[in-house]
Parts: C-alpha cells; structure tokens; sequence
C-alpha cells in the first residue's frame, strides 16, 4: 500500500526535520561501502550523484535535468449497477438509506452489495438501515488538499447505521471535531438539492448538537 | 419483460484529474536542450551493436549495453510509414478533444537506424507517401520539450 | 514445493526523495545491473523477467513498458505483476517451480516524486460510494490507527517508539533516505497530519527500484554468493470496503503468515525468526503488523516495541534497515525488504547487520489499511 | 516435477456496448460465476485468483483489492497483472505457470474491462511515454494505422484484402452469442466506412466493449475429476520487445514471430497450419489478420491475402481463424485475450455450439497489446507427456 505525505511542502518539512536533527555522530559517510564488485559495476554503469563527474562522457554531467509538467485528464463515467441505483434513487427520492442482507451469514451490507464476498452468493433482501448510527472509527483531516470536499479541520467517520453489519465510510460535520471519540451517535445531514450520488448526505452530525 | 423499468445511474469524475511531473532524465535532457538552445537533433550509437538510437536512452534493448557517445541526426528523413487522425478523442492531456486531423508518421532521420515519430505536415496529402523524404521544421520559441518540432514536412 | 528456490543476487538503487536526473528505466537498469553483478551472472543467464510497477503512480498505463529495454528482458518472456513487488516476486518464483525456467529476476520500482500521492492513492477506493468524499492514504490509515489504538490501548507515545527506531536505523543504511535523530517528544509534536497520525509517523515520498534474481537450486548452486533459499511464502487479500473490517485486525496478514510458517517448519515465530523486514507505512503499522506475524499477541505491538525486542540489539530485530518509514518506494518497497533480508541472511548488512542471522521474514503490502498481504520466509 | 495444466471451466459475460445494469465488480462476479458454473465448481474449492485489466480505462487503481466481491477473492491469494492489450494472454500465462508450479490447484483467472466508463483512445494514449509519445499519438487506432501503411507499401496489399478479415470475423461472431458485434458486414460496407486513421476505416476495427471473461485452470491431479475433456496447455511464450514505437519494425510484427518460433520449437510444431486445428487471433483490426498471420508462419511475407481469398481461414476451411468473430467483433480491452484463450479451450472441450471446429486436438491462442507485443499459447486434447 501507498501512504504518504503527500504535499509538496511536507517534502521541505522533512528536510527543515532533518537541520533541526542534526545527528551527533554524524551519518555514515554516503554513499558509503558497498562491495567491491557491486562499487566497480555501480562506478562503471551508473550515475550516483557522488559520482557524477567520473563518467567517461562529460556530456552527462553537464545535463540540466527537465521536469515535464503534464496531467492526465480522462473523464470517467462510472455505471452504478442496479443495486447501487437503488440505494441511490432511494436516497435522492425519499432520503432514506438501504443495506442489502445476504442470507448465508445474515450481514446486512451497507453500501449495499449484489452479491456477498464472503459467501460468493446473491445477496438476498433489501433492508432499511440508519438513517442513524453509532461511529466505528474517526479521524480529523487537519491537511488540504482539492479532493477534499470540505475545508480542513474537518473530521471522516465510519459509520454503523442502525440495522447494518458493515460500517459506511463518511464526513463528520457541524460539530466539535475535539470532542468525537467512537461509540457516539450520529445522524445524516441531507443536502436540500440531491443528484444520486454519496454527497446527497452532506455529512453526519452527533444526534442532539443543535 | 414486464418489469418495472428500473432507472439506472452513473457517477462522474467531472474534471478531476491528476497532476505529473515526469523526470525527462539525462538522456532525454539533453536532446531537448539541443534542440531548444540549437536546432539540433541527436541519437546515441551503442557500443556494442553501432546501432543510432533517437531519442537517446541510456540502454541498448537488444545488447543490454550502456550507451554514452551522442551522434547527431537528422534533420532530414524518411518517412517509414503514417496515418492521418481524422476521428475525434479525448486528449488526455487536457481532457479536450483533440484537434484533428492531423498527420502522424515515423521518420527515420538520418544518421540514425530507429523511426522518430512526430506530426507530419498534412496541406498536399497527395505528398505524402512511405519512403517520401522529410525535413524536420522548428518552432521560433523552443522550450525543451517535443512540441519545439512544429512537425515533419515532405522535402520539395 | 517441488523444488527448492534460492534468491542468488540483489540490487538496490538508493532510495531518494526526488531522482530527478533518472527516468524509470534508468533506475531499473541500475537496480537490475547490480542484481546480476551480485549474483555473479550476465543477461544472458536471466532467462525470463517479471517486473513491477502501478500505472497510477507511475501515471502511465502499462507503466512496464518503461522499462523492458532496461531490465534486458529482451527477446525474453516477460511479464508485469501490477502491485507490491512482494506478489511480484511470488509469481517470479512459480515461473521456476513451474518447470519453464532455471533464473527469473524481478525488478520494481517507483517513484513518488511524479505524482501527487493524494491523488493516486484516491483513486484507490470506490468510485461510487467513497472517492468523491477525497478519502486517502493517509487519512484511510488514520481510521485504522483510532481503531487500533482504540481498541487494544496502544499509545502514541508506543507509535513514536516505531519512528524513532526506524530513523535511527536508517543511519546503517546507505540505501534509506530518511535518517532522523529523533526523540518520542519530537514524534508527538510533529505536525498533526490526520489525528492520530502525525507527520513523524508517516513514511516519506521516495524514488527507487529494486531487483533480485531467483534460481532453481542447481542454477544456484552455481552462483558465487551462498544462496538464500525459500522457505516459505503465502499472500491472502481481505475485504476491500474499509466498514466491512475490523480495521484493528489483520486477518489477512495473519493467514498469509500461516502459510508461509507453514511451508517454512516455523511453529514459533518470535523465537525461530532472526531478523524481520515489514511495510511500515505507517508508525501504527509496524505494531499492528508484528501481531498478525504472531511476534507477540494481539494488542499486545506496543509492549513488544516497549520492550526494545524489536530494536537492532533486540531479540527479534525489525526492520533495521529503517524501514518505509525511511524510504517508502511504494511497488518497489516489498521487494526491498527481501533484498534487505538476502543481505541479513549473508552477514553483508554493513553497520545494520543482525548478527548471527540465519532467518529471516520479508512482508509487502498491497491496497488500502493493509487489504493484501504477503509474506515470505528466507533462510541458509 | 512440475504439475501438467489443463482448463476446466470458462465464463463470459454477454459482451456489449455498455452494461449499465452492473458495475464493474458486478460484471466480474457474472463471469466469475459462470465459469464456476461451468465447471460445476464453489467458490469454496478455489485457491487463488488473478485479475487483469489496464488501470485507466475505468480509473480504478489496486484493481486486485478493489474488486474482491465480485472475483471471489476474499482471504484468498489475490495478484494483479497488466501488460496493456496483452492483459487477457498474460493472465493466461500467469495461470499456467502459477498452477504448474504446485502452489495452486485450482485457480481463477479473470480479465475484465468496461470500456464504456471512459474514452478509449483517450485512455489508451496514456499508455504511452508521456514525453515522447503522448504529443503525437493518437491510441491504439494510430500505431495500427502506421503498421498497415507500411505492411502495403512493402507487400502491395490492398485495403480490400484487408476487409475480407473483417468479414470473416463478424461472419463467425453471428454463431457467438457472447460477441459483442453479431451482424454480417460485407466487402463494400466495410469499404465505405467511416474512414478514421488512414488507411484505416471504422469496420477495419475492434468496437469499445464491456465485459468480463474468467478461466479455471487446474492441476493434472484434479482436471480430469473436474472435467471430462479438458484443455490441457501444451506450451506459452512472449515478446514484449519494445519500450519505444520508433524501434518497431512494422513489418510482420517481430514479437510474435519470435514468441511463436519459441512455442512452436518447444512443443514440436513443424507445419501450424497443418497441425494447428483452430486459432483463436488477438487481431485488433483487419490488416492484422492478413500481417500477423505471415507473423506466425501460416504463409510466407505477402501471401496472407490468398489464404484469406481462398476461405483457408474460414470456419469449414483448413484452419479456421477466430470462429469466436474474434476482437474485431467484440474487444473488452483487458479480457480479449483471455477469451481467445477462452474460446481455444472451448474448441479443444468440445463446448463451442454453433461455432465449434470438428475434432479440435490443438488449438493456439494470441494476445496483442502495449508497444507491438505479443503471447502465445497452445492447448491440446491430449495431456502431455
């Protein structure tokens, strides 16, 4: 899996981290020993930035080294399938929220599910859930970036809908973001204009703030 | 069937898209600095095989050698084989269509033993042929990168 | 397993926040270069290539096409596992066992400097029910580390210990791009990312690829250096909605583990493996890792690392090459560990060398809060 | 002693233009299902799962992880491979070799692809170097393009030549149900369509196609309990030879001269077209079908068009190409090559209904994708030695 720091000014932070730290005995020196087969191939075959200046071609050191700034820009229309249809016309239409139920282990899935990876089965009947729920696991976002559709601090949740096996993966809002902690109730705020897609809940809210 | 007709949705990414910085790397460096500071086209040659190579990378595929001796090529050509684009798509670099059409071929410059693909310049079609001999025409203002070639034309 | 399979050379390029002077083919020629010097063996004895890579990050689709020129995989039969180079490896391995080949080598790389790894890692959940609420690595992996310190009572100060030993360590290793002096206080008061991940127990942006070669045992025999040979390895996938886990568990990790013990005669890990190489992503992931190794009992990472056992001096050291936490190479980072591993079990880790070292566990990860797991078991 | 491989079971989805009613997990959950169906097998009893397609033409990356309930995937081995076009054929491969190794007795493998989700060549073009290429190139449609120019300017073959490919395949592709293209065209239609990359025309080529296909390989201790006449892989090979366009030489596409000279010398093919009884052929457009069979030794350099004339290739003929209507008539990109693989096992087991070849003891498949790259297997009735 890939985590990351992703910003480019979280690289500097890392740098500045690094004058902050000085070490007090120093690194080793770097590039430091490799064995002497992989240093003749590493000196002869490549490029280290310690070594630059050793190639047989003088050309290579004198190279400024070109960034292409470039994008890719596909636009994507995504089919939501039956099921997922449902679950959304459901929660445009009447602002309800429906799990799907496999009946060979009983989960009720939330985002609802054609069929049940578990049991490798059709999931069998439509259950209502929520609208509220109790929260699994949160955090509090306190970096930017332009997927986010909320301004940082801002908080995520996964939500247990009420009736459901399978918590939902949301935004928390309208709230003190220092005073979530698992086990509290929440309830979803809808958007007034809804258009079939997740954000047709604006976020979820503690039961009883305001 | 006489099932209710069940409304079926789509979700859209919009205009997302995500951003790249791609490192051109020293080979590829330095064929564009060439180019924007010199009008000039370079290939690299293999050590082993002599074969010329444009653009310049640092291995040769079939010896698996290192290549270092620049060669200048070009810019003169023949043309291997072309198409002219006449559908339309999405340039998936602006996430608009493309214009078109537009004439796109391998030519392979001189002095060098690989194709080097560009647009080729399209106003007679009927100039156009496998074989036909190319000329490389520069933009005024060059930035290092590949659209400092304005495209390929046929000679006379 | 039919036959026994020997890893007979590897190769690392330094791992750096931004190769900018190095295409993706320019790293793998190095990483691959070296492979085959440590190995003692030319191109021309590779007989078949699988490499590793991810389109997103390297935002090109069919990103293997790179880099073929550059790995010799020339007139050769290739093939591109897209994901940790853990599973890459995995698949490299059959190509022996399944009689086709007597050497594959195995090459991955990244490189984090392209691309904005908010925006990779986004596209990693469900375009329908999560990708439009800008979910990502780093605050997926939050949810897991609340969960699990949630649950188990694991502590921040626990989390820190994992930075601070992990920085400390990449002092020993000159391939890591990240060596800190660092103190739990400095950890804490990191800038806060997303609660209660701080910017110390995040892993960096990192450039790199990594290439190791694998032989049959009568093709290894013939190689130089003694061979470090397979001794067991199993890789598992779990449920891939985040609400469908329990995120405080891995039971994915923990079957991949069992079959790789399994193959490997290890009933015990925590005593019979000498030196450990897991994906830190993440400082909660290194605790919560360790249990689903079974190096100790659930909830029970904290105490371990408490305990300084997984320190370089420790009895179960982990990873002493400092880890992803300093340098993560996202494809390449798996296969990195199996390199490191290769050069624990042959006494040549320099400055960060487990003494004594005779086996040793690699781990990859692939997709969102540790979804797929793969484990490998070396020895001599 | 590595395990001999058979195929015991394949599912297809209905392939189309756009499958609104499923989502991508969904449209591999059905073909995962019919393969188990076919080879009357659980979930249960499988050990692993491979899963392929090319990332950006659904922007879904981590496929492996991401489609987990739909590929049966959960707590199993789960990997993800993609090579481009060549996807389907690599899986294939990978199949093979994980199943031989020991390490797997049953195994399901599956390429998918909803090419509805995006636009293709948009898509596609970011397969290629964002440098050197993506400025210029225009898809897969523009690399094609540039191969025909150049295939008729060395051979003389004509655009008519190459329309009697098309012909055929959608011809075959009326007795596939699962094709996504299942209407005749003739000579003059294709001739007079659309004309989109020079020399190429809208019939030249493979549609846009959602749809998923899944194959079970098995192990020799286990496929013949699964299924009666099963179709045992006799040998694999690739060439992915390229990393940049340029160095292609567009003549007779080099990577699958060579894969299959390495296929045919390892498993004793002397004559493929006599001893070859079927083909299913990755051949995204009409000239491939004349190029890319001189490619694997059928004819000699230029001489494809007769073999086409003379109905050699047709279903009745002596060696029957792409009875499924091949790629031209259906292409969900990263499954086109495991349904060749797909319908070539079909043939071997005797399953293929109205598109069946009598008596099928060998049958080959290809894949085609990335920068002119090329797979290759066989299957034979026989189990090998």
């Amino acid at each position: 899996m890939p985590p990351l720091v992703n910003l480019p000014k979280e690289a500097a932070h890392f740098n500045l981290a690094l004058q902050l730290h000085k070490p007090e005995h120093g690194p080793p020196q770097r590039p430091p020993k490799i064995d002497n087969a992989q240093a003749r191939i590493y000196s002869e075959a490549h490029l280290t930035p310690n070594r630059r200046d050793t190639m047989s071609a003088d050309w290579l050191s004198n190279v400024e080294p070109m960034v292409y700034k470039s994008r890719i820009k596909v636009p994507y229309t995504w089919s939501v399938g039956e099921t997922g249809s449902r679950f959304f016309v459901e929660l445009r239409d009447n602002k309800r929220l429906f799990g799907k139920r496999c009946a060979g282990c009983n989960t009720v899935y939330v985002p609802p599910r054609k069929m049940c990876g578990r049991c490798f089965r059709d999931t069998d009947d439509w259950v209502e859930v929520g609208p509220e729920g109790t929260l699994q696991t949160f955090t509090v976002v306190r970096y930017s970036h332009e997927l986010q559709p909320m301004a940082a601090p801002f908080a995520y949740g996964i939500i247990l809908l009420d009736r459901a096996s399978t918590g939902l993966v949301h935004l928390i809002g309208d709230t003190d973001l220092a005073a979530l902690r698992a086990g509290i109730r929440l309830a979803p705020v809808f958007r007034e204009e809804r258009s079939g897609t997740i954000l047709d809940i604006a976020y979820f809210r503690p039961v009883g703030s305001r | 069937m006489a099932a209710e007709k069940q409304e079926l949705l789509v979700i859209q990414s919009g205009d997302k898209e995500q951003p790249f910085r791609y490192a051109v790397g020293r080979y590829g460096s330095k064929f564009f600095m060439e180019l924007r500071d010199h009008k000039k086209l370079l290939g690299i040659r293999c050590p082993k095989c002599g074969k010329v190579y444009v653009p310049p990378r640092q291995v040769c595929g079939p010896c698996f050698e290192r290549m270092v001796e620049l060669v200048e090529v070009g810019p003169e050509g023949t043309l291997v084989g072309y198409t002219i684009l006449r559908f339309h798509f999405v340039d998936p670099e602006t996430g608009q269509p493309k214009p078109v059409p537009y004439g796109y071929g391998f030519i392979r410059l001189d002095g060098a033993d690989n194709a080097f693909q560009h647009f080729i310049e399209i106003r007679d079609e009927s100039k156009i042929r496998v074989g036909a001999r190319m000329r490389a025409v520069f933009n005024e203002e060059r930035k290092g990168n590949l659209a400092d070639i304005r495209h390929f034309e046929v000679i006379g | 397993m039919t036959e026994r399979v020997a890893i007979v050379g590897v190769g690392q390029t330094r791992q750096e926040r931004n190769k900018v002077y190095d295409t993706f083919a320019d790293m793998v020629y190095e990483a691959t270069t070296l492979a085959l010097a440590d190995a003692g063996l030319s191109i021309d004895q590779i007989e078949n290539v699988v490499s590793a890579s991810n389109d997103f990050w390297d935002g090109r689709t069919i990103s293997s096409m790179a880099i073929n020129d550059a790995c010799g995989s020339y007139d050769k039969n290739i093939s591109c596992v897209e994901g940790d180079g853990t599973f890459a490896a995995f698949y490299g391995m059959t190509r022996i066992l399944s009689g086709a080949y007597d050497t594959t080598l195995v090459v991955a790389h990244s490189k984090g400097s392209e691309s904005v790894s908010s925006h990779i890692t986004n596209a990693m959940f469900d375009p329908l029910y999560v990708r439009a609420l800008g979910l990502d690595a780093i605050s997926s992996a939050a949810f897991q580390a609340r969960r699990y310190m949630d649950r188990y009572g694991v502590s921040e100060e626990q989390c820190a210990l994992v930075s601070v030993k992990n920085h400390g360590n990449a002092f020993r290793n000159p391939y890591a791009q990240l060596p800190l002096r660092l103190t739990v206080q400095d950890v804490l008061q990191s800038r806060m990312l997303a609660d209660p991940i701080k910017l110390l127990d995040a892993s960096p942006i990192s450039d790199g690829a990594c290439a190791i070669i694998l032989a049959r045992e009568s093709a290894a025999r013939k190689t130089p250096k003694p061979p470090v040979w397979v001794r067991g390895v199993g890789y598992c996938a779990d449920a891939y909605h985040l609400g469908d886990r329990d995120l405080a568990e891995c039971a994915a990790l923990v079957q991949a583990a069992r079959k790789a013990y399994d193959m490997a005669g290890v009933r015990n890990p925590r005593k019979q493996l000498d030196v450990v190489e897991l994906y830190d992503a993440f400082t909660y992931q290194e605790l919560l890792w360790t249990e689903g190794l079974g190096l100790c009992g659930p909830g029970e990472g904290g105490r371990l690392i408490e305990s300084g056992a997984t320190q370089l001096e420790g009895d179960i050291p982990v990873n002493p090459s400092g880890g992803l936490l300093s340098a993560h190479t996202v494809i390449a980072a798996g296969l990195v560990r199996i390199a490191e591993c290769v050069l624990q079990l042959r006494g040549e880790a320099g400055e960060r060398q487990v003494k004594g070292a005779r086996t040793a566990l690699a781990h990859g990860v692939n997709g969102p809060c540790g979804q797929s797991h793969c484990v490998w078991v070396l020895g001599v | 002693m590595p395990n001999r491989v058979a195929i015991v079971g394949t599912g297809q989805t209905h392939h189309c233009t756009r499958r609104l009613d499923v989502n991508g997990v969904e449209l591999i959950y059905e073909a995962v299902g019919r393969a188990l169906e076919d080879a009357e097998l659980k979930m249960k009893d499988i050990d692993g799962v491979i899963i392929g397609n090319m990332d950006h033409f659904e922007g879904i990356n981590y496929v492996d992880c991401w489609s987990i309930d739909g590929s049966g995937g959960f707590g199993k081995p789960t990997m993800k491979l993609t090579t481009g076009g060549t996807t389907g054929s690599t899986l294939a491969i990978a199949g093979y070799h994980m199943v031989a190794s020991g390490m797997f007795d049953k195994l399901m493998v599956i390429g998918w692809e909803k090419n509805s989700e995006s636009d293709t060549t948009g898509a596609i073009t970011t397969a290629f170097d964002p440098i050197w290429d993506r400025l210029v190139f225009a898809g897969a449609i523009s690399g094609l393009a540039v191969e025909a120019s150049v295939y008729m300017a060395t051979f003389g073959v004509t655009e008519r030549d190459a329309a009697r490919v098309t012909v055929r395949d959608r011809r075959h592709a009326c007795l596939n149900p699962y094709a996504h293209l299942r209407k005749e065209v003739t000579i003059e239609e294709v001739m007079n369509s659309p004309r989109l990359s020079d020399p190429l025309k809208l019939l030249d080529l493979c549609p846009r196609t959602d749809g998923a296909c899944a194959v079970i390989f098995a192990s020799e201790h286990v496929a013949e309990k699964i299924c009666p006449k099963p179709a045992w892989v006799l040998g694999t090979a690739n060439r992915h030879l390229y990393t940049y366009l340029g160095d292609t030489d567009f003549v007779n596409l080099p990577s699958l001269r060579r894969a299959s000279q390495e296929l045919y010398s390892k498993t004793g093919i002397r004559e493929p077209l006599k001893q070859i009884d079927v083909m299913e052929l990755y051949l995204p457009y009409s000239f491939a079908g004349l190029s890319w069979i001189e490619a694997l030794g059928l004819c000699k350099p230029g001489e494809a068009p007769r073999l086409l004339w003379d109905g050699v290739t047709d279903l009745g003929g002596e060696l029957p190409i792409n009875p499924s209507g091949g790629v031209i008539s259906c292409n969900p990109i990263g499954a086109t090559g495991l349904i060749r693989c797909a319908e070539a096992a079909l043939q071997i087991m005797g399953k293929a209904d109205k598109r069946q070849v009598p008596d099928v003891k060998i049958a080959l498949s290809t894949g085609f994708g990335g920068c002119f790259w090329s797979d290759i297997l066989l299957y034979g009735a026989k189990k090998p030695q």
